[in-house]
Formats: structure tokens, sequence, C-alpha cells
């Protein structure tokens, strides 16, 4: 692969292929599926967020009317501990299953305790509060510094601290411990002429899709199952429903459908064996569908963080030593992304002294989720601010200050490996000569300005492509579509058939039809299911050189192929028109059947993400409110295979990191229980709130795909944080560490100045 | 005891028997088979669930379906002709103004309410008007264009 | 040999060695290599830790092909959004 | 939700037969208008009546006239409507920007200001704008018609004037005279979508010199229900808005603000918005006052 590629297809902006139905409202996304027969499930949530379960009575709700099923823990089996393959790193299944339904302690309020399947929801609902449950109610563990306390109330009693260099000897709410670190740091700080050292702060957010979790189960006596749901993968949902249910993965079939919205949140399960067990209980298909309430009380979050950041510089800007302690909240479970923190926190510097402690942190708080780079935003929301005050401090320009420390390619990342090619250098270079950077701020603005970060990963894909017998072509794969990735499919699939996109359909097909592939997330889809998408056209292309030097009656090695055609090499010696996928395609059924090409790969070489936003802010002395008067946000994305739909990762992830910094928070009261479960107090951005998003691409290829592509998903999300807290810093003239930034926040602030 | 109901979808008669306490959301997804409306909270907080009634904007998860008695519903199922997508479908697509596409069917729907009354809006106009419309997936950019350009073809002007 | 970088937080377990130099033409024979002289924290990076070959996050390195100047980290597993 | 009978006279006749029958049979009624408040209360399981009344098909409840000096809004005139009404949009600008601060479009297709009002949320947007504007509630009772003042006819959290068996049939004002202005403006995180975390409403009237003659400045979301600042509107009486004029404006509402800590803001920041708003909103009536009105 080279930059001076030669595209027909890529690179354009064609309408997706599933554009009309989602225009049109005929696309069917989780809650719109049915089946005959079909019962209305619901769930039992806990009142408390920490209590031991004494007792749970179902009689009353069972023999209520129309229900027919109650569930509870312990209907299910007792799920042994195992890592959860699929890139979802740190989970367990056994954390997953108690996570599912509550099993003798119930560990954050709106944990699942009981399920209840009745012909209509209102009977459902009313069966609910016929169910007895006896809790003895234990103090909740709502913060990081109430978890590591002394005397902490135990959230799991089981719980010995992992990644101590000396054994834990005591339960604790420490689940884990992770360490990085190399050279002198004492010697780097030394040589430090300014140190900024502070503490930062973020708070839980939700990843906000629009789309509350639905699915439908139905059980057959014959132990075969089927799911249909709203999820970012259903291999995982497959695999994760069979472990919490005990049964075989071949058992189940699980069909996705459209889905609206994820962002890392729809990567796990939690509605979906339920649905199932209900649904054996009860020989009737069974659906269930969150409210939104539920959403926010029992899905998601995104991780809490507390980041203690010490960062030495010297006079000219250099970075001499760095030092970060960063605890994560996991919520009830362990399994915080605190380590995918830990190497984000300096990853875009060159720094030789550094430290790095991590800390994964029990609370009673629904177990966090994968939410766009996990563990990154709040990593480098504490880094890039310190950047900020440092090159405030040092009367650097910024960006400047960044260009000095910048990571290249051989440079080794902090977490160790080499960096291959990357954009960070070229990002930094468009922010300084972008217009919003270079034109005069308004009166009373702040600019910020900030670098985003993430590794990117490729995991498993397949993907076939079957030629139609008139040339035309279908894909079929496996990650459900959920910001545009057919288009890019099918931009893939024409570019290296040298057919028109048009000519393309993609089907993101169910578990029994497209073959083994992870999730819909870690910014791989484009990049790993693309690139088993180019590999199984050329599978076409081998075969259709193979067909026509048959038909030729020559041998393989004297035919090519060229602008979507199979020609005789040049200077071969056969009378022959070229033959193109439609004529292959004509003459398949007498050439040795179907043209069907395969492939399934564990994809390599997903080249990391970097990116720069920059954001004008203005603060309302009066009132502390902000407003972002103007973003930009500059990403590396290797190739735009389809430039809309990057630009949209680039402006939506921003507009998420936005909101994160601004105004999105949970509320909690001192019982534990969130008080701001809607979309009415959780502050999501609404369009007045925004101005128009800018966007930059800048393409770096990426050598480990064969048309360059890295991820792009992930990494907008990363930089907002910091890039607006700069600003209001900047406008408020006063330095803010704890997000979100939100009125009272900044008022307050601005009476200390 | 059941209401029964008698009223127009997208210019149909329609007849349904409902409990009293089923929203029109319901009554459209479950007894009519119109699920382009979705539900994304239930509280009139995401305009997920955009209808017209009687040409009025609403939030039909907000709406009795006892109330559309004699009344007349438009949803997102018939902004379309069998020919052609309305401009503003046209336009969204054309923008990629949509990433998971849950959100879009309110979005055209409040979208066309607010053509209907200014065909000319300014950006912050159609920013205001659709604050009720929550994207979480686009950043609202390549929507509110979207609209813009489908607004200025649909006055004539070049898009 | 190929050198296997220790994660920071497991030198204990390798007396304290940053980097080791570990024979092995192949992820096994490595790691086999490593258990013989180092069990536990073999053991640990088995457990807690992602293999990295070259640069490259491997989550399922078992046939993987190890060269003499391959350059091995082990880093905290990453999950996607 | 929990179950209950809908039913939706036609006339007021009809309606007053109703409710009598119900208070008779001790049914729990609720009457519903616009209901995008009541619908996701009864979701959330904070009302469960047994009968809901659909007033919309009474004709008066849907009233939107001039009549000499009187502006009628029917209890169910839908925000959208009465904002764009034009006698609204040109001499109540504040009360047209409180109605187009409720909820959503969406919202604004349905719900009422009378609905706003019987909720008698703290923070309703409408309600400080129709106490400054000195607007009176007309209450249908079983026998007649009553009239309330709206600083009135809210009494607490959630609680209103309405006896068993009324129901509020509209509001009404005196249209302003000349050199006369009012405004409404509300403090949010975000611009739209939330609940006010104070509201201020002002509705300012100027002499031939061009001082002050009468101020009505109103608070929402600063006590358990909207009230009139009344020290705050003597402040200015007499003075021609001048900045220190606007300061004794803002320190006696925020002398009488109330505010509670919650969710959505501490008392302390409530207060001090109060008084942010104060200055702000009278700036802007002001203005009003001396360009003849909108905007």
């Amino acid at each position: 692969m080279s930059e001076a590629m030669d595209f027909k297809v890529i690179g354009t902006r064609p309408i997706r292929p599933d554009g009309v139905d989602k225009v049109t409202g005929r696309a069917s996304f989780g809650a719109d599926f049915s089946l005959p027969g079909m019962l209305e499930g619901a769930v039992l949530r806990s009142p408390h967020a920490h209590a031991r379960i004494k007792s749970i009575k179902t009689d009353a709700a069972l023999a209520a009317s129309g229900v027919k099923a109650v569930v509870t823990g312990a209907d299910f089996p007792q799920v042994a501990a195992g890592a959860i393959e699929g890139g979802e790193g740190g989970g367990d299944f056994a954390d997953l299953a108690g996570n599912v339904i509550a099993r003798g302690k119930v560990r954050y309020h709106g944990h699942a305790v009981a399920a209840v399947a009745a012909q209509s929801r209102a009977q459902a609902l009313a069966a609910l509060a016929l169910i007895e449950v006896e809790y003895e109610t234990l103090p909740a563990v709502l913060s990081l510094d109430a978890a590591l306390a002394e005397s902490a109330p135990l959230i799991d009693e089981g719980l010995m601290t992992s990644g101590l260099a000396e054994p834990a000897t005591a339960p604790s709410n420490l689940a884990s411990v992770i360490e990085m670190g190399n050279g002198d740091l004492d010697a780097g700080f030394a040589d430090a002429a300014l140190i900024v050292e502070r503490r930062y702060q973020t708070p839980t957010v939700h990843q906000g899709y629009i789309e509350p979790h639905a699915c439908v189960g139905r059980w057959g006596q014959d132990d075969q199952a089927m799911l249909w749901c709203c999820t970012q993968g259903a291999f995982d949902v497959r695999s994760m429903t069979a472990k919490v249910l005990g049964q075989p993965v071949g058992s189940l079939k699980v069909i996705p459908s459209e889905i609206g919205g994820g962002f890392g949140g729809k990567t796990t399960v939690y509605l979906e064996p339920l649905a199932l067990l209900l649904s054996k209980k009860s020989g009737r298909p069974v659906r269930m569908v969150m409210t939104r309430e539920e959403v926010f009380r029992a899905t998601g979050p995104a991780s809490a963080a507390t980041i203690d950041l010490r960062m030495g510089f010297s006079q000219d800007g250099k970075i001499t030593a760095a030092e970060a302690t960063m605890a994560y909240e996991a919520g009830a479970f362990p399994g915080s992304p605190v380590g995918p923190g830990t190497m984000c926190v300096f990853a875009p510097y060159r720094i030789a002294n550094f430290r790095i402690k991590g800390m994964d942190v029990l609370v009673n708080k629904p177990k966090a989720a994968a939410y766009r780079a996990p563990g990154a935003p709040q990593a480098l929301f504490a880094t890039e601010s310190a950047m900020d005050e440092a090159a405030d401090k040092l009367g650097i320009d910024p960006i400047e200050l960044r260009l000095r420390n910048a990571v290249e390619e051989g440079d080794s990342a902090i977490y160790g490996p080499k960096f291959g090619p990357i954009g960070l250098r070229a990002c930094l270079e468009a922010a300084a000569a972008h217009p919003h950077y270079t034109k005069a701020k308004d009166a009373g603005v702040g600019r910020g300005v900030a670098v985003g970060f993430w590794f990117n990963v490729g995991l498993q894909s397949s993907a076939e492509v079957h030629i139609n017998e008139d040339g035309t072509v279908t894909v079929i794969e496996g990650n459900p579509d959920i910001g545009g990735s057919r288009a890019s499919m099918a931009l893939m699939a024409a570019e290296t058939l040298g057919v028109p996109y048009e000519s393309v359909r993609v089907v993101v097909a169910d578990t029994e039809t497209a073959g083994f592939t992870n999730v819909t997330g870690g910014s791989r889809v484009t990049f790993a299911t693309g690139m088993a998408v180019v590999e199984a056209s050329k599978d076409i292309i081998a075969q259709c050189c193979s067909r026509a030097a048959s038909l030729w009656s020559t041998d393989e090695d004297m035919v090519e192929w060229r602008d979507g055609a199979v020609h005789p090499r040049p200077g071969v010696n056969v009378e022959a028109k070229p033959l193109s996928l439609k004529d292959l395609a004509g003459k398949a059924g007498r050439t040795g059947g179907p043209l069907l090409g395969k492939a399934s790969l564990n994809a390599r070489g997903a080249g990391p993400g970097f990116s720069v936003n920059l954001c004008d802010a203005l603060v309302d002395q009066e009132t502390g409110q902000v407003q972002v008067k103007a973003f930009t946000a500059i990403q590396d994305a290797g190739k735009a295979i389809h430039p809309s739909y990057v630009e949209g990762q680039l402006q939506g992830g921003a507009v998420q990191g936005i909101g994160w910094a601004l105004n999105e928070e949970y509320v909690y009261s001192p019982e534990g229980v969130m008080e701001n479960a809607g979309f009415l107090d959780y502050r999501i951005p609404v369009a007045s709130d925004l101005p128009m998003i800018d966007t930059q691409i800048i393409e770096v290829p990426n050598p480990g795909h064969p048309y360059g592509v890295r991820g792009v998903g992930e990494t907008p999300i990363v930089a907002p944080l910091a890039a607006v807290a700069n600003a209001v810093s900047a406008s408020a003239g006063v330095r803010m560490t704890e997000l979100p930034l939100s009125p009272p926040r900044v008022l307050e602030a601005l009476d200390q100045a | 005891m059941k209401v029964h109901v008698q009223t127009e979808v997208n210019g149909e008669a329609v007849e349904f028997l409902c409990d009293p306490t089923a929203t029109l959301l319901d009554v459209l997804r479950d007894n009519l088979g119109l699920r382009g409306s979705k539900e994304g909270c239930g509280t009139g907080d995401c305009g997920a669930c955009s209808v017209e009634l009687d040409g009025a904007l609403a939030c039909s998860c907000l709406i009795l379906a006892a109330e559309t008695q004699g009344r007349s519903v438009a949803t997102i199922e018939g902004v379309a002709t069998p020919e052609a997508l309305h401009p503003l479908q046209s336009h969204l697509l054309k923008s990629a103004g949509l990433q998971c596409g849950v959100c879009t069917p309110g979005i055209v729907v409040a979208a066309k309410h607010l053509l209907e009354e200014d065909p000319n809006p300014t950006e912050e106009a159609v920013r205001y008007f659709l604050a009720g419309n929550l994207c979480r997936c686009t950043g609202y950019d390549k929507i509110i264009r979207a609209v813009l350009d489908a607004a200025a073809e649909m006055r004539g002007e070049a898009a | 040999m190929a050198k296997v970088h220790v994660p920071f937080d497991l030198r204990h377990l390798a007396e304290g060695a940053a980097v080791l130099e570990v024979r092995g033409t192949c992820y096994r024979s490595l790691m086999a290599a490593l258990r013989d002289r180092y069990p536990v924290l073999e053991a640990a990076l088995v457990r807690d830790k992602a293999f990295v070959l070259d640069g490259e996050i491997l989550d399922s390195p078992l046939l993987e092909a190890v060269a003499p100047a391959s350059e091995i980290h082990f880093l905290p597993r990453i999950g996607g959004g | 939700m929990q179950g209950f009978a809908y039913e939706a006279p036609s006339s007021l006749d009809a309606l007053r037969a109703r409710l009598a029958a119900a208070q008779g049979a001790g049914e729990l009624t609720q009457v519903l208008a616009g209901g995008t408040d009541l619908l996701v209360q009864m979701k959330q399981g904070q009302r469960a009546p047994g009968l809901i009344l659909d007033i919309k098909r009474v004709g008066e409840t849907q009233a939107l006239t001039v009549d000499g000096d009187w502006l009628t809004i029917g209890a169910s005139v839908p925000a959208a409507k009465a904002k764009a009404f034009p006698l609204v949009a040109e001499a109540f600008p504040g009360l047209a920007h409180a109605i187009d601060l409720i909820g959503s479009s969406q919202i604004q297709g349905r719900a009422s200001l009378g609905g706003n009002l019987c909720n008698a949320s703290p923070a309703g947007d409408t309600i400080p704008a129709l106490i400054a504007n000195g607007f009176e509630a007309q209450i249908l009772t079983a026998d007649g018609l009553r009239t309330l003042p709206v600083e009135a006819f809210v009494t607490g959290v959630g609680k209103n004037a309405l006896a068993s068996g009324e129901v509020l049939l509209a509001l009404k004002a005196p249209v302003p005279g000349p050199r006369s202005g009012d405004a409404y403006q509300r403090f949010t995180p975000r611009t739209e979508m939330d609940i006010a975390v104070v509201g201020v409403g002002a509705r300012l009237t100027l002499d031939d010199a061009g001082v002050i003659a009468s101020a009505c400045i109103a608070l929402g979301a600063v006590a358990p229900q909207a009230f009139l600042a009344e020290a705050a509107g003597a402040a200015l009486v007499g003075t021609r808005g001048e900045p220190q004029a606007l300061e004794a404006a803002a320190a006696a509402a925020m002398a009488v603000a109330k505010p509670i800590s919650d969710k959505r803001g501490s008392a302390d920041f409530r207060r001090r918005i109060c008084g942010v708003l104060v200055k702000r909103v009278v700036a802007q009536a002001l203005e009003r006052c001396t360009t003849g009105g909108t905007k």
C-alpha cells in the first residue's frame, strides 16, 4: 500500500445502503421486533445501593393475572470465573453473570433482582410489585475515597487486590493495581524548571445512546434458543448469554437488529439471559425493553476517575519527568478501564522518566461499561490540562509545547512498543495552521487545545462476498452497522472488485449466517472487517483469474486482474476480450459453480489514532455558564473510506466529549440513588447548545491495512474534555480541574480567582 | 374497559381498541404496526417519537391514544411518497446526517413541521427548534446542514 | 534470543529485571522457557496481560513465531467501545 | 400507568355535570389538557387517578381572544398556538418567551398555559411571567365562575387553589398600555430542555417622563411557588432603571428568595443567579418600554 494509490470509489461520499430504510422509519431496531404469542418481560430492580438479600418470595407474583414466569438469581447456574475473550479486557464471566442478576447481595441501586414475563407489560409491572424481597441494607460506598478508606464497607467480601508486589492479606474494595515506569523520576523532576502538580477529577457519565436496550428471546423444547437484540456484537451476546445460562454456544442463535447507538455500552448483556430463561419457563417468546430510567440505573456507565498528576518541564518545554496516580471507579464489579488509562495518560509524548500507578476500585454504582476509547478521556483530560498550564507558565504556544514533546514513528510508546507511522505531528501542524487557531479570539473568549490518543484494535472478523449471476455483489458480514459501516464495506468491495458502489449490497448477518466476528467497537470495523471484505474480494478475483484462464485454455499466471476484469498478461499470446466480473458471473455455472469469496482473519496492524482539538469557549462571569463558540476536530484517519462518516465520528465524539466536560454527571443521593436518571436532568448536549463542529481529516496511511485505514471511532472523544476545560480556564482566568464544568462549579472557581 | 377510537393516520381512516392508559406511541407501534416512531425516553425529552396531531408537532409518548378520536395523526411513515423521499430525507442521506438512525424519524417529522412554518429558518432557529430531538451520534452538525439544504431546495434555491 | 520486557509491576517476580533474554522460536517455546525460569511471573503474564510482539498486540498468540531479534512486551488488556 | 377511565366532555355543561357526578361518586378525577406533565407523572406513579377528564373538547378552554382591553388564553390552548398569537407576541414578548421555554417544540405542541399553572411546579416557566403581567385565573365552579390572581392560584409545590369539582377555564390579563414592557428569563445549564434553576419575570410601565411608574417582579424556582417580589418592584419605581436601582432591585429579590438546594442547584447558587437575572430581566423590560414592545 502506498500514498500514491489511485482510488476510484474510496474517498467518495455515496449514500449509505441502509439509508432509505433509516430515514423512512422502516429500519427495524431492538424494540421493533415481535413474535406471535410473545410475552412482555419486566425486571425488579434493587431499591438499595448495597444490601444483603435475605429472602425473595415470588408466589404471589406467579399467581397474578397474566403472569407466565418469574425468575430470580436462584434459577441461574453458578458461573465460574474466567476471562471474557473478544477484546473487552478486564471482564470476567462470573462478574458478568452476577451483574445480570443479583445473587445473595445487591451491589447498586437498580441491580436486577428478579424478572417477570406476563401477557402485557402492565401485568408484568403489576406482578413485580408482588415480589417480596427482604433486604438487610448495608452502607453504600459511593466515592473512590470512601471505597479506599481504612474501614470501608466491603462490596465483595472475597475481593483480594491483584497486581500487588506482596499478595494482599485482607479483602478490600481495591480490585487491582497496575504500575508502569521507566527512568529516574527524582532526577527528572530535579531537572525541571517547572513542575505542574494537580488533582484532576471526572464524574460518572453515561454513553447516552438514544435507543434503550431491547431483546426478544425464544427458547425451544429442544433447548435451541434464539435472540433478537440490539447489540454491538451478536457473537459476543451469544458467548456471554450462553455462559450465563450454562448452555453450549451452538445452541443459541443471535440475530442483531439495527442498533440505535452504543458507544461501547452495548458490548455486554443485561436483559438477554433474563428473556431467555423467562422464555424457557413460560414456553413463549419474551420481549424485554428497558425504560430510559433503567438504562441510567443499570447500564453503562463510564468510570469516574481521580488522577493525581505531576509533570516536570525544562525551560524550553521538554518534559523531564511525569508521574500519575490514577484511580478509576469500576462500579459494583471489577473491571474499570484503568489499564488502558495508564497506557494512554502520557502516550502522546516522549518521556524518559515516569511512574504511573492505576487502581481499579469498587463502588456501589452500576458496573462500568466500555465507552468510546475506554479509560483514555479521563487520562488525557489530566495530562492535556497540565500541558496547557505548563505552556501558559512557560510562555510557550500550547501547540508548540506539544510539538516539542510529540512522539513520532520509531519512538517507543511509554507503554513499551515502538510506534509505526503516526499522525500526531501532522495533526499538531494542521492545528497550528488552521484558521480557527490563527484567527483572533473574540472578547472574553478562551481558546483551548488538547491532544487525543487511542490504540485502536484489530481482532477477529469474517466476510463473504457473493457474486450474483448478473455481476452484482452481496457482502455478508457480522458487524452491526452503528454509523454507516455498510457504506464503507461496500466502498472497499467496490474498489477491490472494480465495480460500481451501487452494485454492492451489504448484509449484516446473524450468528449462524456470518462467520465469527468480534464487536462493532474498538474502532475496528472499517479496519478489521474492512480487511476481511477486501480479502474476500481478492478471493473472488483469484477465482475469476483461474476461471478466465480455463476459458482461454491458458495458465493462471498468464492472466491478470486489472480495472475490474481479467486480462491476458501483456505479451501473452491469447486472443481474448477481457472478462469482467459480470461476464464471469454469467458463466459461473459453466466454470465451476457460483463465485463465493470468503475471508476470516485476526487482524493485525491497527495503527494508533491521534487527534488535536481546538475549542473557543465563553464564560458568563456572572452565572458561570459556558458557551462553546467554536470547535475544531483534527484527526488522523489513515485513509478516510467515506469521508462524511469519518467527519461524523469526529463531530459526534467531539460533542459527547463537550457534554462530558460541561454538564453530564450522575448525581447521587447519600443513599446511593441516582437522582437524575432521565434525559431531563442528565444533560446531554442539545442542538442549540452547539456551534458547527469543524473537522479536518489527516491521512497518514496505516501500513497495516490494504487501503491505509486506521480506526476513527474512539479517538474523537478523548481530546474534547481538556480542550473545553482549557478554553474555560482561559476565559474564566482560573484553572479548572474537576469536571463537569457546570455553572455552579465555574462560578465557585470565579469567586476564588 | 377498552376504548374504541376512530381516527386518521397518514390520511387513512383507522380504528382500534385500546386500553385507556395506552399512549398514541403504543398504539402506533403495537396496534397499527407503525414502528418508525421510536421510544427513546417515554417522557417527552428525546423527540424520537415525534408525530403531528391535527398539524401540531408532539411527542406521541405523551398523548393518550384515546385523545386522538376524530383527529388526524401524521407519522414518519407518511412523509415520503411512493415515488420519492421528502427533500429532508434526501438531504439527511446526502449529508450523512445520521449514524445509527434511531433519532432520524423524529428529526424528519420535526424538521418538516419547522419548514412548513418557516421555509427559510436561520441556523440558530433550526438548532432551537430541534433542541427536543436528541441525537448522540452526529453532534448535530450534519443534521442542521441537511435541514438548511432541504429548506433551500424546497424554496427553489440551489442547495 | 528474544528480548522480553518485564512489566514494571511484575519485575519483583523476575528478580527486578526489566528485560530478559529468552530463548524460543515461537510463543509456546518462549513462554515455556520463561516458565522454567520464573514460573510465577509466567503465570501472572498469562493471566493478566496481553502479549505484544514487535509492537503488535496479539490476543491469540498461540502459534506465533518469535524471531531472535523480536521484542516482546506485556500490557494491560484494552477494551474497546 | 395504573388503570383509569377516559372521558372527553364537549361542552361546559357536560364538563360541569361530569365533575359533579365524579365528586358525588368519590372518583379521583384528574383534568387533562396537554398532558405533558400529567402523563409523565402518571407513568412515574406520582399520580393515579381513576378518571381522566380531557377538557380540550370544551370550546371555552380553547379560546384565544382579545376582548376590549382583555386578553384571554383558554386553559388548554397549546403553547405553540399561544406564543404565536399576534397580541401575545407583540404586547407580551416576555410571556411569549416564557412559553417558548416550555420543553421542546414537541412539548409546546401540546402543553398548555393552564396545565403549566395547575401543575404548580416551583420552576414552571410561564408562572412568573403570568404573575408579572397581572394574569387572573378564571375558574369553573359547580355553579358559576370565579377568578383569582395567578399568584394566589398556586398554593405550594404541585398545589393549586382549585377546590374539588373546579376546573381552570382560562387565563386573562389586561392588555398593557403604552410605555410598558415585559420580560422573562430563566437560568438553566443547557440552552434548552432544562428545568429552570431560577426564573424571573418582569412588567414595567413608565410615565411620560420615562420614570418607572410601576414594576412587577415575579420570581420562580426560589420558593415553593412563584411569587411577586414586591420589594424588588418597589426599588425600581421612581427610578429610570439606573445601575444602582437595578442593584437595589436585585438585592431586594435576593432577600426574599428562599430557595432550596437540590440536584439542580444549591440554595446559594440560586439566590445569586436570582440577583443576576433580576438585573438582566429589568434591563430587557425597560428597553421594551421604550422600543414599544416586541422583542
